[in-house]
């Protein structure tokens, strides 16, 4: 299982349990690709890990300034973690702006390794330094590594057939051959990609191999690093693994319901940050029957993905916040006239147009109430990006045995980040059953299924089984449009129910720890890991701190009070204003504590450590300490 | 994954229906007097001649009085929301694409909140048919002036007269990309049978505006030129392969000046006069036609383009089965795409 | 104050305190229009009342259909009321579609009046009637006074120049007279009203004010009618009044806040029931400078508005439940670019398309939370017809004042209803305040009040403040594109307390009845008169109950929570599945009990009061009577 | 009321502005060699031309690379959200009809989500100056296709290459009534400048469709008509009143056969020549130019249409300037209306 480490006797080799890593540069400089190639790395080698890209806003922003700036962050570690680590152990600036849009994060102590080739006056003055911060002395909290990158590989590449600016497009292949010796890694992974990449390009290819030997036997050979890390395998179940980001797990799942329920896959989206790799992965999937149909809009993609349900088919639609707000008035359709629809709503930081690129959890209560009327829809999220895809399977399960739209709520945390997945077996998936009504017997639309409350399907084709539905209220007997007072009542209340029924069909909520005890963490969607770890390392400080993380939001799993009634505090982090807070104390009448980040990042582990210190009456209220960076607009 | 159907257009098979048979077992609700009954009646009449399973036809509606029509044909139905029915209607053919799909909106379900829907469903070509109710007004709402509306016209929503110029249904199908754009009228009831038929037994889009009195709230919108006495003067019907004649002894004819047209009154011969092509994939001649405005030119009746394209749910259908032909998908096989490792 | 009373001594009067009519016909019967006279006859009269239309849903549903019925019914009184009254005293039913679907709502012993003429086969069948129900026995719990009103106006027309059509359509001034007759009134008002209306018309008019007085006079001349009664005046306070719907007082109210604030009028909307009035409304009034803009579809509508506001204008927007949905994606613009906005809500029952014409709601949370993003507009709603004056003036105050959208929640009821109104005098209204960016100025378009948290308006044609606006997050310092955590956290949060800070910018919540005690029943939007009637009923029966009424949804006024937690329970009575409930639960985390009906009927007093015996432990669970007709569709 | 602005367009006191004076602060963030900065250059040029006091100038776009446009011109500018600019800019300019008020939009943004808002903004003339980035392909997200991608294009949602017809933006605006329409090209810097100055003095709606290079997603969208060498012979200029010629040396042109267009090669005199005519009310001229397809024909950029008709702005300030010029609004009057009774 793990390839060979190339750790050199000569070198100082110190053993870590974990390591955090943040390789920042230009948007052009390839930083998400050094990322994912050290990740691999790291993966193949048997790491556990978790990764957290970060794109500039802009297509491609000017060179060098701060809104250009790309960040990889990665942490692996030889036992189980959670998130992709709150503050790099080492950060990697390809240039100024990299550095002053990141340097917030290092920890002191921390390693900072730098092109200092880049840190010349144009470049500083694109990224606001007025004095050269490898020289002024700001940077004594760190250690400091100044590397010429661009030079040494400029030098690695002489004499090859390249212009200047495609050697220079290599260097980060350098930076990381750099990175790999340091943390004892072998180059097979990224040779091997590199060269199925490249194959066309063998100028191109045998640059970046160049690159990246280069920058490997700078480590090896220079007296710069006298350390050298070692962070062993964690020990993780048997089986096949890969990498995989939230996006493609999405995408994975809804074809595996496809292929587990029998019925085509049918995708309407409008493309929308951060949700379009979903229409991109589905789009190639036609040999599994899957239709997409890139819409003129989101209330077209949504009517579309409806048409599609009406017609018998595994409906989905995708989008993000606002392409959510935009379907709401089609959605209710869907709720109105009971036809199993997934909608995917991929969170990004809002209101409006918000902040397209990062990520937020403020969509939950859009989901619930975004809509005229008492209108339900089930709603779950997936806790991580591998999680995608048993909740996308999960999703259409119960659209079909409900009838019922279902929302599944990711984000861009999930849906960009990535994590190692060990491949499911196929045939040990449960298949999903569902049914048309039978043909040559009396149909009524809207006659119930007793136990779900599900309503009768017929659809286009079925003979005999001719019938009208529609976003006007119909009587729960003959179908037929009603305004009868107690018709409406009872089917409001009838849609609602059969929402309700699914908690007797959903997995209990599992905690982490103590099951009774001083606080439970309650938390939802990608904010995951973070609580996880937090719960953990408090427990492992000895306090009574329990958490629990909820997959299914509407309707809650049966058990859901009964766990919250057990700890002497409920503690409830969000990434937003404290949206699960309000249901939750809202429908059980218990005081909650809401612990709210509207900041478009992740939490870090320490933020909610920091919370629940509070809480506990352990330090004075929390406040959050935001990187330096923030004067700075669009940093 | 099969289509989960029970029946397709099987030939040998044709269903012999009646007239009867697309009759639901609903009240109609339109007003007395609405020429909407006319456009169900003309409806149900030619369904049976399309010899279609009446199980796989489907009518998908919008919001509108018009809209209520579904309820009224016993076939698969959908009353969706106000201005979406194409987007539902272009999801469930491209899904099932053996389904044959009636549309039917107003002139504000189609062309106000739906313009845009209508536009694309047209650019794609998707094979729905599209019938619009032209009856330049709200009817449901009670009276507000329509996109078809008069320039001008006093209505609950304009009291001193809107100060918008109309769309042209017409024109604006034909700059989408429409490959069977037609007009006809309610109380043409043969013309309008024959229309309807023929849109649908088009492959591709077809969209039929056909104008509609409301007698409640825009009494006589069309009367100006299809009241019985002015009609044959006023009005030119299209036919393919024909030069546009008119009048009640069909004396008058059109012809071109240029690229404008004119009227000639009394036309001696056919000679000169301007011959219907419906077969052409350049808009050019249906645009002139279009152009003519009332009441300087008699209003055309009749198909105006009626040309073959590419059809999208077919084409998404052909690439999805070439691509199941080299193999169908494998899931185990997508899931490990890419690079994987073994932990034991 | 009042007309003389035509009470003929040779009739017993009988003095009453109140009384409820309804007028129930075909919609070509006219019954708005008798309902209408009668009412208006008894608000000149000097009696308070209440009114409650009840349209077809169908534009003109087939003659004699039970979809076609139309009512009316109206609720007058010597003393202060608050709702249209539970069940009717006097039915008049013209048909018997009419009588089949009203019938059940007439109290036990109740007035039947009849037109005994329509009651013939065809008619009988199309109301699905197998035997006439004024010969088989059916009716024996009402005083049935069957007449033959068609023939009986046929002949007062004799003579006349009418087709029989014409003459027919007259008959509803005949019941018309009748009733007047009944309740001793003048049928001044009415006359006066039609020859205005027919003076185009000389022969209708003819035929109608000959209709109404051969109405009149057969119920002083035959002996059907032993008793009349006499409904004294109210007292109430001294001024001049008129009559006034909840639609037209919202489009009053808005035209006066232009006029109260100097700022043109901007409305952008697109036809919806039941909101198209205020639409027809508002485009009358021009000569107040009011533009109206119908737009192609709701989202355009409010995306001129949002022009308007964004140029300087008063800026209103108006829909029902799914155009608010539609709008959502546009109103979070508003949102974050802070614009002052009015939107105005006229509730219908959902979800999707719903019953358009029935009264509803179920849009406050949708309101509150149906877009994107954590995003917070402040929500008001008024209590009655004639409150949506004022609140609509209040609206346009705090959307200038704070620079926040603010959502009116009116409903169908509400918006449709009507009641007599006192009309305030103009010279007496408070102008309301706002100001534009000073000229000349350093100028940042988010730098804020410190008190109001309002950022500063700067509009197009001032010079010297050119900026730029937009959906995606502004710094707070510079008004730049900003992706800086800190600032989204702070600025997110500044959009929030601008909202929460208008809370002590409100009335406090008043209480009707004791201040603290067994049980506050709390309401909000058009449940008003019910929860008011039955809470002073219960306290007539001796019990401590209080009622209360928010007309500020978001935010709450300032002492909410201390007036809930005076009470042991809060009740909290809603045409919904439990909507304030969820937000005063999850606020306060206070155990209030829901009551929730969704029929797209307005609460009867009965039914509150029913519930608050419930509470109180003074009858089992309550449930719901639902009128008879329950079983029919369309019904 | 009066309208709350210090400035309005005073003749005799025309502001002297320089480009200068309409750059704003901001960094321009498109990728460099992106089409956008021609368009945005040009517009800097052309603005200070217009002698518009700069306050009165408003940009209002929706989102798209293109759609980042207000944040570098210094001017009020609106960032809307997809596809709506045209609303609010309605709404503004019906408001605030003394205002100039400039659209940027997208292929996407305008054809697409913003469809719609499009055909309405140019069939009620509302007075703006819309100004289409027209690369073919969604840029901002990332290279998805567009409603006028090319039939079959692969891009990053159609691996398998697209199954729809694109739309042709110029012919839906002709559809909808735009009274003046016009296609320009990012790197004919002299012609842009020139159309959106044309485009900004035209009263009512003004549509100008650029032809606009996205080097990062669909690089060369338009090189085979318009890379230096063969652009002569594959672009023809219209000009109003002049005969449609083009080539190297000016050699050949359209002409007429029939309502078809046709290319004459090496055509001598102009005689037979189609000539060019701006001012036609009837479309027809305009719709067959914009029928002449490419590679058939040469690519006809330049003005199609610059027509008067009636400005919905400028109508609806004179409804409300006449019905006050009967009398201003009475509130206490209208809050009396209708029946009334006194209690004392
Ligand atoms: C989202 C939404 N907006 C508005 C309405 C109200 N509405 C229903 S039908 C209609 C227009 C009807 O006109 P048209 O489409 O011409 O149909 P017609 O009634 O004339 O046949 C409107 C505005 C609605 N139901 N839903
Ligand atoms: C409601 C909504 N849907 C989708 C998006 C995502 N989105 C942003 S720009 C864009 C299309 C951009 O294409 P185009 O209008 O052609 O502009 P370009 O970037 O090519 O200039 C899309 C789909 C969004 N921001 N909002
Ligand atoms: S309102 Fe007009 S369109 Fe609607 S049913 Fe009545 S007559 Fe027909
Ligand atoms: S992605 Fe294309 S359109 Fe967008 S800025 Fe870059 S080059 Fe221009
Ligand atoms: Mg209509
Ligand atoms: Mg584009």
């Amino acid at each position: 299982m793990t390839t060979e480490t190339q750790i050199k006797p000569e070198h100082i080799v110190e053993e870590l349990d974990r390591v955090t890593i943040r390789f920042a540069g230009d948007s052009g400089d390839g930083m998400q690709l050094t990322g994912t190639q050290f990740t691999k790395t790291a993966a193949v080698f048997g790491n556990d890990l978790a990764t957290l890209p970060d794109f500039p806003a802009e297509i491609r922003a000017p060179t060098g300034s701060l809104p250009g700036v790309s960040g990889f962050q990665l942490s692996f570690s030889g036992s189980d973690i959670h998130t992709p680590g709150d503050r790099p152990d080492v950060l990697v600036a390809m240039n100024p702006a990299a550095l002053k849009t990141n340097i917030g994060d290092l920890r002191p102590g921390g390693l900072l390794i730098v092109d200092e080739n880049e840190f010349e006056p144009t470049n500083l003055k694109k990224a606001a330094y007025v004095s050269n911060p490898l020289e002024d002395g700001s940077l004594s909290a760190y250690q400091l590594v100044p590397i010429d990158i661009t030079r040494q590989n400029e030098l690695a590449l002489e004499g090859l057939p390249l212009n200047a600016k495609d050697k220079f497009r290599s260097r980060n292949f350098y930076a990381l051959g750099l990175i790999l010796w340091l943390y004892g890694r072998s180059m097979d992974t990224t040779v091997k990609w590199a060269t199925e990449q490249f194959s066309r390009r063998p100028d191109i290819l045998d640059a970046n191999l160049r690159a990246l030997k280069s920058g490997y036997n700078f480590g090896e050979t220079t007296e710069l690093f006298r350390v050298q890390y070692r962070v062993p395998p964690a020990v993780v179940p048997a089986g096949t693994y890969r990498h995989i980001s939230g996006n493609e797990a999405t995408a994975l799942g809804c074809v595996a319901a496809s292929v587990l329920s029998g019925l085509p896959l049918f995708y309407g989206s409008y493309p929308i940050t951060p949700a379009s790799d979903i229409l991109h992965e589905l789009s190639k999937l036609k040999a599994f029957g899957v239709k997409t149909f890139q819409a003129e809009d989101e209330i077209a993609a949504i009517g579309a993905a409806i048409g599609a349900a009406y017609g018998g088919h595994l409906a989905l639609t995708g989008t993000s916040g606002p392409g959510l707000a935009l379907k709401s008035e089609a959605l209710n359709l869907a709720v109105m006239t009971e036809l199993p629809l997934v909608v995917i709503d991929v969170q990004r930081a809002g209101p409006s147009t918000g902040m397209p690129t990062k990520t937020e959890q403020s969509d939950l209560l859009q989901a619930m109430f975004g809509r005229n009327g008492d209108s339900y829809v089930a709603i779950l999220a997936p806790a991580t990006p591998s999680d995608c895809f048993l909740m996308a399977i999960e999703a259409f399960r119960i659209a079909l045995k409900y009838m019922v739209p279902v929302i599944l709520l990711s984000d861009g945390y999930v849906g960009n980040g990535s994590e190692p997945w060990r491949i499911p077996d196929v045939s040990a998936l449960p298949k999903i059953p569902w049914s048309y009504a039978k043909e040559g017997e009396e149909y009524s639309p809207y006659s119930r299924d007793p136990k779900t409350l599900a309503r009768s399907w017929a659809v286009p084709g079925q003979k005999g089984l001719e019938h009208r539905i529609g976003g006007l209220e119909k009587s729960g007997q003959t179908g037929d449009i009603s305004y009868d007072p107690r018709n409406h009542h009872e089917m409001t209340l009838a849609r609602k129910g059969r929402v309700d029924r699914i908690a007797s069909d959903i997995p209990d909520l599992e905690v982490q720890g103590p099951s009774t005890g001083d606080i439970l963490v309650l938390g939802w969607g990608g904010t995951y890991g973070a609580i996880t770890s937090a719960a953990e390392n408090a427990r492992k400080n000895g306090l009574s701190v329990a958490s629990a993380h909820l997959r299914y939001l509407n309707p809650f799993p049966g058990n859901l009070e009964k766990v919250l009634r057990s700890y002497k505090h409920v503690l409830i982090p969000e990434l937003n204003t404290g949206q699960l807070s309000l249901l939750v104390r809202g429908r059980f009448v218990i005081d909650a504590v809401p612990f709210n980040k509207i900041s478009g990042q992740p939490f870090k582990i320490a933020e909610i450590e920091g919370k629940i210190d509070e809480v506990l009456g352990r330090s004075g209220p929390y406040v959050f300490e935001f990187p330096q960076s923030s004067g700075l607009s669009g940093g | 994954m099969t289509t989960p159907t029970s029946n397709g257009l099987i030939a040998g098979e044709l269903p012999v229906l009646t007239r009867k048979d697309f009759v639901s077992n609903q009240e109609v609700r339109w007003c007395p007097g609405c020429g909407d009954y006319s456009i169900l009646a003309q409806m149900q009449k030619m369904l049976p001649e399309l010899r279609i399973p009446r199980e796989n036809v489907v009518f998908i509606s919008g919001i509108g009085c018009s809209s209520r029509f579904p309820y009224y044909v016993e076939t698969y139905g959908f009353h969706s929301i106000h201005g979406r029915a194409l987007t539902i209607a272009s999801g469930l053919k491209t899904a099932r694409p053996e389904l044959s799909v009636f549309v039917v909106t107003g002139d504000g379900d189609g062309l106000s909140i739906g313009g845009n829907h209508l536009l694309h469903a047209m650019r794609r070509n998707v094979d729905l048919n599209v019938v619009l109710f032209n009856n330049r007004i709200y009817g449901l709402t009670k009276g507000q002036f329509s996109p078809t509306s008069e320039f001008g016209k006093v209505t609950k929503s304009s009291p001193y007269g809107t100060t918008e110029r109309p769309l042209n249904p017409i024109r604006v199908a034909l700059a989408a990309g429409a490959t069977f754009v037609a007009r006809s009228i309610d109380r043409d009831t043969k013309h309008l049978e024959e229309t309807l038929y023929r849109a649908a037994q088009h492959k591709g889009i077809s969209f039929v505006e056909v104008y509609q009195n409301c007698n409640i709230f825009n009494d006589g919108a069309f009367a100006a030129f299809y009241d019985k006495d002015v009609r044959q003067d006023k009005m030119v019907y299209l036919e393919h392969g024909k030069p546009l004649r008119f009048g009640k002894e069909n004396q008058h004819g059109i012809r071109l000046n240029g690229f404008q047209p004119e009227v000639v009154e009394n036309a001696a011969g056919d000679d000169g006069l301007l011959v219907h092509d419906t077969k052409q994939q350049n808009l050019s001649l249906a645009n002139i036609l279009v152009g003519m405005d009332y009441p300087e030119f008699p209003v055309p009746i009749g198909v105006f383009r009626d040309v073959d394209g590419p059809v999208y749910d077919q084409l998404v259908q052909e690439q999805v089965d070439a691509a199941r032909a080299k193999g169908p998908g494998d899931l185990a096989a997508i899931l490990h795409a890419g690079e994987t490792w073994v932990v034991d």
